[in-house]
């Protein structure tokens, strides 16, 4: 089982790094910043994942962190972006 | 299987993080590579996890992306009139040819530095745990951060304090003392109003269970307390509250009180315990939590105001 | 080569590229950003130093471990000091350019910045 | 009973990465901005949803469970909010290119 949790992991990440290309090919910077906010949610999920995978909570905390600070950035963007 | 897995997932993960550093740095415009540096720092995050530190993640994550992103998001709107101008001034080929191969080199010679370091590798680990119990922590990051080294800490929470002296004395002299920042508009958008009213207390919660847990766990006072400023930004931005002048007392009080706190502690060490920094034998633990609820809403004024600026209006 | 040695590699490659950024950008906000970049390839060598040290029943040795969290937190304050000089510049004078002559930059067109 | 619950995260968690995916390639093939934060919200919602519900059944405890739950809401109402915010920037910016 934990492998298999981990093999979801590791796909969840690689799915959202393909995601990626759209922050290298934008166009607009909102763009760019949405694939930011994928980013941060498969890596929410693959953290899930991998605490589940070995037992471990500091994963969980973690990705806690995350889902605060990626809508922080976002509001940072969006409010730098409306200036 | 699980570890050709974990080195697939490796190769793939150093190749996304150079990648986007690459793009980040080339990339045309300001702005969109605050945007990138945003990202760089969520695969920086993951790298830590595998690097089995997740303390250092959740700093990574909370600081080096979070609050540093925010910071050149905001620069570069601020600058974006000024990039035509810069882009003149660009070295020509020749030149950045010559400054890559010499990057290059000294990037070879780091990697191969690295490649050749000793085996097995020489380790603190081993001391760090057998001097663990002392402490009364379960996490030997904090020990270190906090006892073993704690002289480090102590210079680090000045290095941030001078920072934002140097910061606050860039107020033109008609604004001294005044609020850092434009002021953002009330119900400006219901919908950055609700975000802010809904993940602010949640935010506080967070920063409390991370300093909480921190003694045992991965977590600990910096992450706290750039979660805090994160939120106290957060509800700026929304125009709920403004930034306070920095001329008032109470926030002078809360900036140094963390590093007075952690002084005294430190000479308290010196008459009791023989040395500068030192814990009285069994006082570690309270002494340690002493000191981090003091540094915790110092660092959270500390870096939110950092990210604010100087003052910029006196009313 | 195992995972230590891999991310140690892209830290050395990551120092590299933030260098080159910090010598060729024009601009001093990106030049601020490079200096993040070649901080962040420092730390994760940091990382990767603990990380061989793993032992004792930790994943890694925690006093490298330490000093990057630290590391981190001070360059956040250098990176907000800078950014505000540099705002601070631009409000004095409408530029954000480390030239003290702009005037003539096309004369000197390839030189350094 | 465990071999139920084993079905159940197998399932769940497979279905969120399938959304993951998705999502990724509405985000990459969608034409405009506001299609694309459409794709985005699939990942956002269903695909973290879903994953997290598979691991419910194995959080090893209360608490652990309401963690685990506490990040998907956080995540939730973040996202909802913030994919509004952008959806306005990117009405503000223009017509997408």
């Amino acid at each position: 089982m934990a492998e298999f949790l981990l093999c979801a992991a590791v796909f969840v990440v690689a799915t959202v790094a393909v995601g990626l290309l759209r922050l290298l090919r934008g166009p607009a910077n909102t763009d760019r910043m949405m694939a930011a906010q994928l980013l941060g949610t498969g890596g929410i999920a693959a953290l899930l994942l991998l605490a589940a995978a070995t037992g471990e909570p500091a994963p969980v905390d973690v990705a806690m962190a995350l889902a605060l600070l990626a809508a922080f950035s976002s509001v940072a963007f969006v409010k730098s972006a409306s200036r | 299987m699980t570890d050709a897995l974990a080195l697939a997932f490796d190769f793939g993960l150093a190749a996304l993080v150079l990648i986007v550093a690459t793009w980040t740095l080339l990339t045309r415009e300001t702005a969109a590579a605050a945007v990138g540096f945003v990202a760089y720092g969520l695969l920086l995050t993951l790298v830590w996890m595998r690097l089995a530190a997740p303390d250092v993640a959740l700093t990574e994550a909370a600081i080096g992306s979070g609050v540093t992103g925010t910071l050149l998001l905001g620069a570069a709107a601020r600058l974006r009139p000024t990039e035509a101008a810069a882009e003149a001034e660009q070295p020509g080929k020749a030149m950045r040819f010559v400054v890559a191969l010499l990057c290059a080199s000294v990037s070879a010679g780091i990697a191969g530095t690295i490649l050749m370091l000793p085996d097995p590798a020489p380790t603190l680990a081993a001391e760090a745990a057998a001097a663990l119990p002392e402490t009364g922590l379960g996490n030997a990051v904090t020990a270190v951060l906090l006892s073993f080294r704690s002289i480090d800490t102590l210079l680090e929470t000045v290095v941030l304090l001078l920072a934002l002296l140097g910061v606050w004395s860039l107020a033109p002299d008609r604004v001294w003392g005044g609020r850092p920042g434009p002021r953002d508009g009330a119900y400006q958008s219901e919908v950055l109003t609700f975000l802010a009213q809904i993940l602010a207390p949640f935010g506080i919660v967070v920063a409390m269970h991370f300093f909480w847990i921190g003694a045992d766990a991965p977590g600990g006072k910096f992450q706290a307390a750039a979660i805090l400023a994160a939120m106290w930004i957060l509800v700026q931005r929304a125009g709920l509250v403004d930034s306070p002048p920095v001329s008032r007392r109470w926030l002078r009080l809360v900036v140094v009180a963390g590093p007075v706190v952690f002084l005294a502690i430190g000479f308290l060490g010196s008459a009791t315990a023989g040395a500068f920094l030192a814990y009285p034998e069994g006082y570690a633990k309270p002494l340690i939590i002493a000191i981090e609820a003091a540094l915790l809403p110092s660092l959270a004024v500390a870096l939110a105001l950092l990210v604010a600026g100087p003052p910029a209006r006196t009313e | 080569m195992n995972g230590a040695a891999l991310f140690g590699v892209t830290a050395a490659a990551l120092v590299g590229l933030g260098l080159y950024g910090l010598i060729v950008h024009p601009q001093p906000l990106r030049k601020i950003l490079a200096f993040n970049v070649l901080g962040s390839g420092v730390f994760l060598i940091f990382g990767v130093v603990a990380r061989r040290g793993a032992g004792a029943g930790m994943g890694g040795d925690p006093v490298p471990q330490a000093l990057v969290i630290t590391g981190i937190v001070v360059a956040f304050s250098a990176t907000a000091l800078a950014v505000a000089l540099l705002l601070r510049l631009f409000e004095e004078t409408g530029r954000a350019s480390l030239r003290s002559d702009v005037s003539n930059a096309n004369d000197e067109a390839g030189g350094n910045s | 009973m465990t071999l139920a619950l084993d079905v159940l995260t197998v399932v769940a968690v497979s279905s969120g990465a399938f959304f993951f995916l998705a999502g990724t390639v509405g985000f990459l093939r969608f034409p405009d901005s506001l299609s694309r934060l459409h794709a985005l919200t699939k990942a956002d919602n269903l695909g973290l949803g879903l994953i997290m519900l598979g691991l419910l059944p194995r959080a090893g405890g209360v608490g652990s469970a309401l963690k685990l739950i506490a990040v998907w809401l956080l995540a939730q109402v973040a996202g909802a909010a913030v994919t509004q915010l952008l959806a306005r920037a990117a009405r503000t910016a223009g017509p997408p290119a």
